[in-house]
């Protein structure tokens, strides 16, 4: 009986987690809300399918960002990734398919080996995916020193696909968050990651690879950073090892955004997706709300403070 | 959901509505462009030429994708034409296409894009790289030993431009390229390129950059070099500091033009006129030589950059001189800062 | 040998990389080997005023980064400017330089101690802020840097440049700031272990408040120098970001906190500086160029290897959670 | 709170088993481990057998958690070798994980991930005696039901994140992970009650009991000697790295494995009576005050510090102790008056405590520096001389230079006590600070305590131990969150504290 006393409210635990992408949610649904009455037809198929395509490459970044966050790692060189696949995907796998799947193959096992040498080496991942960043971004201009190259055939019909009634960007983005909802937290390679961002000793303890799940996070990241470069190269015309450049802190906002910390153990795909979309977003209110051009990126830094600051004070009253 | 709009239009008595979308205005030249096009577009409103008008500047750092995110939205808003700097040569052109399918008049300046059904506006950059390098030389005599200063390696103008400067050295036998540096077309990192590099270099006689020469002077004054034959700026502020310090050693300004901005507005309204435009039309660069150097430096101020002043007329002669062949317009140097 | 020697000395690194390339740069061009050496010392003061300001911030511990830095360098440069030929003080406009600095890194610190948002996202919403009001300024910027301070900077006596030994100081100072002050122990306390900090009795608030302020204050000097070394622009700091990460922890500053190496931001400065020359001198592409300082610093940190990272409990919240209500 | 007195129900028939029916599961042979320069393990024998609940005391740092990590199978040793059913496990030619797989240890410092659900922690360790398909379900059912057995009412659903739990129910948790292995040949309980209730550790013993019954045998670590006698059919003791003595519980005294563990034991140091100065407390000025102070966690407490008073804050755990220790650190309501300066002695000393990259003399002296400083400017000849004098006061090993970390965790302690007292504070507040500490090092700073009130300086003590309450001038005993008593001078006693505690006549509804 004494226990009982200890027990934690678990409701009140369960509440404040999910507050933190609550906010986020409302922001997002905030910010929808003005777009819709500063334009009506946001509301739309086609103004949805508009508004969103661009933020679906982001969102896939940011879920690679998040799978490394949980970890305890952090991805500084996933933007010029990204970059790197779009050249890959606007040169090789239009001359030559087989050989560009490969090169991509190979890129995702260059972030998995990136997360051995980290995990073996025991370096910190801020800097080693910092100098990767300029890898990438070497292998990139290397490749295509100006941008260029075109689109593959079905990669284009892709990013033009309009089904009617249903704005099409809202499949890659639910798709790819349930998978990695499905890996990250309900599945078993998920423990192994969380807990190897939560308690690594733990984990060594019950005789579970900490390599191999860093290397599994790194695998499932770098897999990622290449959809999201497909995704991006369809929409754009070609290959542009800059063309992504500031999805590295865009991915980590959205992470923070959705309710995902720094010390790793945590996964958080829905949020990250609602945190990507959010960011993709704040450039289409920016357009749509007549702002002075030299006052938007202020305006940016606002937004992405507001909606914090909702969550802190919001996670203050539940304290 | 249209009514809004038409009623919108209705009150603005069907004038048009141009929006300009930027992809990055962190430096002087995207400011001079941008303040030249709103300068104009208050002009054109104030006229009745034009109902709105918008600027768009994507945030951050030359990012395409933020670009292409705010072209889109734009779209929803309906203009009538789009007027396109663009961040990327490539990753816009499906977005482009999108407007033209929405029957928004697309005119793109400053950068060659492959977008077919977009109208194209730019400065020659082969002119510009001749301009740059053949003065120079030709000022140390055709001999001695040059740095070049590329500019945006990865760009495709700039890719134009060093293969037109390998061709015009070509033909030099007697210059040595002592070093070749990437200077960014920004002064400030040329100044840490060429530095880095001039103590590993015996004399340097010229130096073939993109606009960038204040930087580079600053190089060699750091250095305690004589300041060879450099490609300034066309800014207030590489002017003065030409004027001031007489550097009259052959040295000289070019860049491309920041008003093709409002050339692209007058392009846009003839589009939305049905008048018949060429698809590319090539505009004549800024190049400032000596003589001409003390009457732009006193209408310029220190971060504004040297600009055509576009006016409708001026912009349909140039326009007939390109369908017809013939010499490019040279317009007047403006006497006023405005 | 002794590698325990090279571990213990992690500043060592950066300094042997940048001789390195010095030798390969005398190699290849067979001059100006003492001449290389003095403008990379004429170069580094900036990078390296920049770096200790982030080492500052990095050694507050886990999350800790500004990566503000870069707005506030060009912002700072505009200021310092306008209000040195405003007042016709350079000094002035210097310190109007630094005012910059510390009033947006007070917004990072209002952000991140008053509303608990993470640091990365704090200093990127003020930089933000800092990068429009830079383009505001910007518009129609008349003012032109001082000449005297200009010439003060490019001032080299026997080829020492009048800055580094400048720098050089300064880099003193913040060492001795850090060893032997209230401050400078308190900080160090806080990123080891913010929660035994606190709980030691260090205000630790204030440490961190007073950490940002002083990388915006340094950043904001270097920024003002720049702007009188170069010209004020929107994009004078823009490769000052990442290229301040870099040499922090190059220069064998913890990444996780607590310990903070000084000297070593001068090692990897000059390396920076002179793989960069090298690069051009070489005239090697831009993607060479990219793939050699990734490759490099790769090289370096898998070389090294993580002997010194500090396992430790990261302080996360916990089962006693009355004593996570960290009030600011 | 000592379980002997709480009076645990007879086993229902002490088992009488012949030495020669039991098989050894385990047995250590020669076992030596250094690191670095300290010899953790001198040559160890130590043998585990089916069906017997073996304790293993020692003073800190003796190598009882080495020892322990050796024969799980998480270490190598250096020299020697151990068997697990008679075949080499561990020796010269390394280890056979596969082999300590029915070897489960409970840690002293639980090895949970907080940001993991209960069941996805079970699955961590027990993952190969889970199914794969479902393995979540099969999971949370297996740990509610072990928890169930283990710890009733212990109010863990298996959805939960640790992170969210009680410090008691993480260590609930943290047994019920260990336990739950098929087969479990020996389970290993590193300190396994320092953070549980009464009840809750009773239950454990009965379940430590049941399986022991079974076949199954447990190693049980403990500084609480009484404990392990009540519950353990043997007795083995470590001393710097060595065994010194192995005899059978029965017959044994508190005071004879005292003394085994480490010679001069002033036993009767522990129960030393609080000085008769605890009535005239009342005269002298009031330091620190809670008045009616009702906020999560406390409801309508009051209470009063004065100058040179040692005041205990006693009670089961988390009864809101810790809650008054936290208003008194930081009075940020103005229901709280703390005047002059305080320092804090956190328990979790891995937490909150220790900061890792610095000397035994930074850790000792950063909270003094402060008050020490001119100008902001550290006087490290001053700071030098305040440390030496503290370091030989407290007889901490290893001396000022040494690394912080390469201490044992009683000295770390004695570094994080020194630093409190040495920072000048006028109101000293200790959180726990002696859990896993020895007995030796606690007497030194009960005596430390007592000395320094006698200056004139004010401790608030709350401990989890409700002996060391002895020590101080008044007590108040806690529970829900309310002051239920206090005691002063004789008054206090264990009986009375646990008492109180327990008292049922509030009323209590639990929840706000
Ligand atoms: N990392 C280390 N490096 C060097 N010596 C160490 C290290 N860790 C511990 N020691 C030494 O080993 C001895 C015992 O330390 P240990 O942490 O094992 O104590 P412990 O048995 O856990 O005691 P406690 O109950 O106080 O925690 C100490 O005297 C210490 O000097
Ligand atoms: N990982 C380690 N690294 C270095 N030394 C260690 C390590 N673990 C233990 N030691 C040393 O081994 C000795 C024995 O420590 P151990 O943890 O076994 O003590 P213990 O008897 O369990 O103490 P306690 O009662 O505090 O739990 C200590 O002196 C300690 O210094
Ligand atoms: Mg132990
Ligand atoms: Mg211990």
């Amino acid at each position: 009986m004494s226990e009982a006393l200890l027990t934690a409210r678990p409701g009140r635990a369960w509440v404040r987690t999910t507050a933190s992408a609550a906010v986020s949610a409302v922001a997002l649904i905030v910010m929808i809300g003005v777009c819709a009455s500063l334009q009506p037809d946001v509301l739309s198929v086609t103004g949805l399918s508009l508004v969103l395509s661009s933020t679906v490459p982001l969102v896939i970044a940011a879920q690679a960002q998040m799978t490394l966050m949980a970890v305890g790692d952090i991805d500084l060189g996933i933007g010029n990734f990204v970059g790197l696949v779009t050249v890959i995907s606007a040169t090789y796998l239009v001359t030559s398919p087989l050989t560009g799947a490969a090169i991509l193959l190979l890129l995702v096992a260059g972030y998995a080996v990136l997360g051995a040498l980290i995990h073996l080496r025991r370096v910190p991942s801020l800097i080693a995916t910092l100098g990767a960043s300029f890898v990438w971004l070497g292998l990139g201009l290397f490749v295509l020193p100006t941008p260029g190259g075109s689109t593959p055939d079905w990669l284009a019909a892709f990013g033009s696909w309009q089904p009617a009634g249903f704005p099409a960007p809202l499949l890659p983005i639910l798709t790819v968050t349930a998978v990695v909802y499905l890996l990250t937290v309900r599945g078993a390679l998920g423990v192994r990651m969380r807990g190897l961002g939560s308690n690594p000793v733990a984990l060594q303890r019950a005789g579970v690879s900490l390599l191999a799940a860093r290397v599994s996070a790194y695998a499932i990241a770098g897999a990622l950073g290449v959809l999201s470069g497909l995704i991006l190269t369809s929409q754009a015309g070609g290959g542009d090892v800059s063309s992504a450049s500031s999805y590295t802190l865009m991915t980590v906002a959205a992470v923070i955004l959705g309710g995902g910390s720094f010390s790793g153990g945590r996964a958080v795909p829905i949020g990250a997706a609602i945190g990507g979309v959010t960011l993709g977003l704040v450039s289409v209110v920016l357009s749509l709300l007549d702002v002075a051009s030299n006052m938007q990126s202020a305006v940016q830094g606002v937004i992405v403070l507001a909606v914090l600051a909702g969550r802190a004070v919001l996670g203050r009253t539940l304290r | 959901g249209s009514g809004d709009t038409a009623d919108a239009k209705q009150a603005e008595g069907d004038k048009p509505f141009i929006a300009l979308s930027n992809g990055f205005i962190g430096n002087g030249w995207r400011q001079t462009m941008i303040a030249k096009f709103e300068e104009a577009a208050k002009q054109a409103q104030a006229d009745g030429l034009i109902g709105k008008y918008k600027v768009v500047n994507a945030p951050g750092n030359n990012s395409a994708t933020e670009q292409v995110a705010q072209i889109k939205s734009l779209l929803l808003q309906k203009p009538d034409a789009l007027l396109i700097n663009p961040a990327s040569p490539t990753a816009l052109q499906p977005v482009i296409q999108q407007a033209c399918d929405a029957g928004v008049k697309v005119v793109v300046f400053d950068s060659a894009i492959d977008a077919p059904c977009a109208y194209i506006l730019q400065n020659s950059f082969v002119d510009w790289a001749t301009y740059a390098a053949k003065p120079v030389l030709e000022s140390i005599g055709g001999k001695g030993n040059v740095i070049v200063v590329r500019g945006v390696v990865g760009s495709q103008p700039e890719a134009e431009m060093y293969e037109t400067t390998k061709k015009i050295l070509a033909e030099y036998p007697q210059v040595k390229t002592v070093a070749t540096v990437t200077g960014m077309c920004d002064g400030a990192t040329a100044q840490k390129a060429v530095l880095g590099v001039l103590p590993s270099v015996s004399t340097v006689d010229a130096v073939i950059g993109c606009g960038d020469g204040y930087g580079v002077a600053q190089a060699f004054a750091t250095a305690g070099k004589p300041i060879p034959a450099v490609t300034f700026e066309t800014n207030g502020r590489a002017l003065s500091y030409w004027k001031d310090n007489k550097i009259d050693n052959g040295s000289v300004a070019v860049m491309s033009d920041p008003a093709q901005s409002v050339a692209a507005l007058w392009a846009a309204l003839d589009l939305l006129e049905g008048r018949d435009l060429p698809k590319q039309m090539t505009f004549p660069i800024v190049l400032i030589e000596e003589k001409d150097r003390d009457t732009w430096a006193s209408v310029l101020k220190p971060d504004e950059y040297a600009a055509w002043p576009w006016t409708r007329e001026l912009f349909r002669q140039q326009v007939e001189a390109i369908k017809t062949g013939g010499e490019p317009v040279q317009p007047p140097i403006p006497s006023t800062t405005g | 040998m002794n590698p325990r020697t090279l571990l213990t000395r992690p500043w060592i690194w950066g300094f042997a990389a940048a001789a390195l390339v010095w030798a390969i740069i005398f190699a290849i061009s067979g001059q100006g080997g003492g001449q290389t050496v003095s403008l990379a010392f004429s170069l580094a003061p900036y990078l390296v005023i920049v770096g200790l300001g982030q080492m500052l911030v990095i050694t507050a511990g886990p999350g800790n980064i500004d990566v503000s830095v870069a707005s506030v360098i060009s912002l700072a440069g505009f200021v310092s400017v306008a209000v040195a030929s405003a007042t016709g003080s350079a000094t002035v406009g210097i310190l109007a330089g630094i005012g910059a600095g510390i009033a947006i890194a007070l917004i990072s610190t209002v952000a991140i101690l008053g509303l608990s948002i993470p640091p990365i996202i704090a200093t990127l919403a003020a930089g933000l802020v800092a990068s429009s009001i830079t383009l505001s300024i910007a518009d129609g910027f008349t003012a032109v840097p001082d000449a005297g301070l200009r010439w003060l900077l490019n001032l080299r006596p026997a080829g020492v440049p009048l800055p580094a030994v400048a720098v050089v100081l300064l880099t003193v100072l913040v060492a001795l700031v850090l060893r032997r002050t209230v401050y400078g122990r308190s900080l160090i306390a806080v990123g080891q272990n913010r929660r035994a900090a606190e709980r030691a009795g260090i205000p630790v608030a204030r440490v961190i408040a007073a950490t940002y302020l002083a990388s915006g204050a340094l950043a904001g000097l270097a920024g003002a120098l720049l702007a009188a070394y170069i010209a004020p622009s929107p994009d004078l700091g823009t490769r000052y970001l990442l290229d301040s990460v870099a040499v922090v922890v190059i220069g064998g500053t913890l990444i996780s906190g607590g310990r903070a190496v000084p000297p070593g931001v001068w090692g990897a400065a000059l390396f920076f500086i002179l793989l960069d020359g090298l690069v051009n001198l070489v005239g090697w592409s831009t993607a060479a160029q990219n793939l050699l300082k990734g490759g490099l610093v790769l090289f370096v940190l898998f070389l090294a290897g993580g002997g010194d990272r500090v396992v430790r409990p990261a302080p996360r919240a916990g089962g006693d959670r009355q004593l996570e209500a960290q009030r600011s | 709170m000592r379980l002997d007195k709480v009076r645990v129900a007879p086993p229902a028939a002490p088992p009488v088993r012949g030495e020669d029916g039991r098989r050894p599961i385990v047995a250590a042979r020669g076992v030596t481990k250094t690191y670095g320069r300290t010899r953790a393990l001198a040559g160890v024998d130590l043998e585990v057998r089916s069906g017997e609940v073996l304790g293993l005391v020692g003073h800190n740092g003796a190598g009882k958690s080495t020892l322990m990590r050796i024969v799980a199978g998480l270490e190598d040793c250096d020299g020697g070798t151990v068997t697990v059913h008679g075949q080499e496990a561990s020796g010269p030619g390394g280890r056979r994980p596969g082999a300590f797989r029915a070897i489960r240890m409970a840690y002293q410092e639980t090895s949970l991930c907080p940001e993991l659900t209960v069941a996805e922690n079970i699955w961590v360790s027990s993952r190969h005696c889970l199914p794969r398909a479902r393995w979540r379900r099969a999971a949370a059912e297996r740990v509610r039901r072990r928890l169930d057995e283990i710890f009733p009412g212990h109010g863990v659903a298996p959805g939960d994140r640790v992170e969210n739990l009680s410090l008691a129910q993480r260590q609930m948790v943290e047994i019920v992970r260990a336990s739950l292995a098929d087969p479990l040949d020996l389970l290993i309980l590193d300190e396994p009650t320092e953070s549980l209730g009464p009840d809750a550790a009773r239950s454990l013993y009965a379940y430590v009991r049941r399986i022991t019954a079974q076949g199954a045998a447990v190693l049980l670590i403990s500084h609480r000697i009484r404990e392990v006698l009540s519950v353990a059919d043997r007795v083995v003791v470590l001393r710097d790295g060595a065994v010194v003595a192995e005899r059978p519980a029965a017959g044994l005294g508190e005071n004879d494995v005292l003394t085994l563990m480490g010679a001069e034991v002033a036993a009767p140091a522990e129960r030393t009576p609080a000085p008769a100065a605890a009535g005239a407390a009342s005269g002298r000025p009031i330091v620190a005050e809670l008045r009616r102070v009702t906020a999560p966690g406390l409801r309508d407490v009051s209470l009063r510090v004065a100058e040179g008073e040692v005041v205990g804050l006693a009670g089961l755990a988390g009864q809101g102790q810790q809650e008054v220790l936290e208003r008194l650190w930081r009075p940020v309501r103005r229901d709280t008056v703390a005047r002059g300066a305080r320092a804090y002695v956190p328990g979790d000393r891995q937490r909150s405590g220790v900061l890792p990259l610095w000397s035994v003399g930074e850790n000792l002296i950063v909270s003094a520096m402060r008050r020490m400083a001119r100008l902001g400017l550290c006087r490290p000849a001053e700071e030098r001389a305040v440390v030496r004098s503290w370091v030989d006061r407290l007889a901490i090993r290893g001396g000022a230079d040494a690394m912080i970390t390469e201490l044992s965790g009683g000295n770390q302690q004695k570094v994080l006590v020194a630093r409190a007292f040495a920072s000048g504070a006028d109101l000293i507040l200790l959180d726990d600070p002696f859990r896993g500490v020895d007995v030796h090092t606690k007497t030194d700073l009960y005596r430390l305590i007592r000395q320094e009130a006698a200056q004139g300086r004010s401790i608030v003590w709350y401990s989890s131990e409700n002996a060391e309450m002895a020590h101080c001038d008044r007590v108040y005993v806690f529970r829900a969150g309310r002051v239920v008593a206090e005691l002063t001078g004789d008054e206090i006693t264990e009986e009375r504290i646990i008492a109180a505690s327990f008292a049922e006549d509030e009323g209590v509804d639990g929840h706000e």
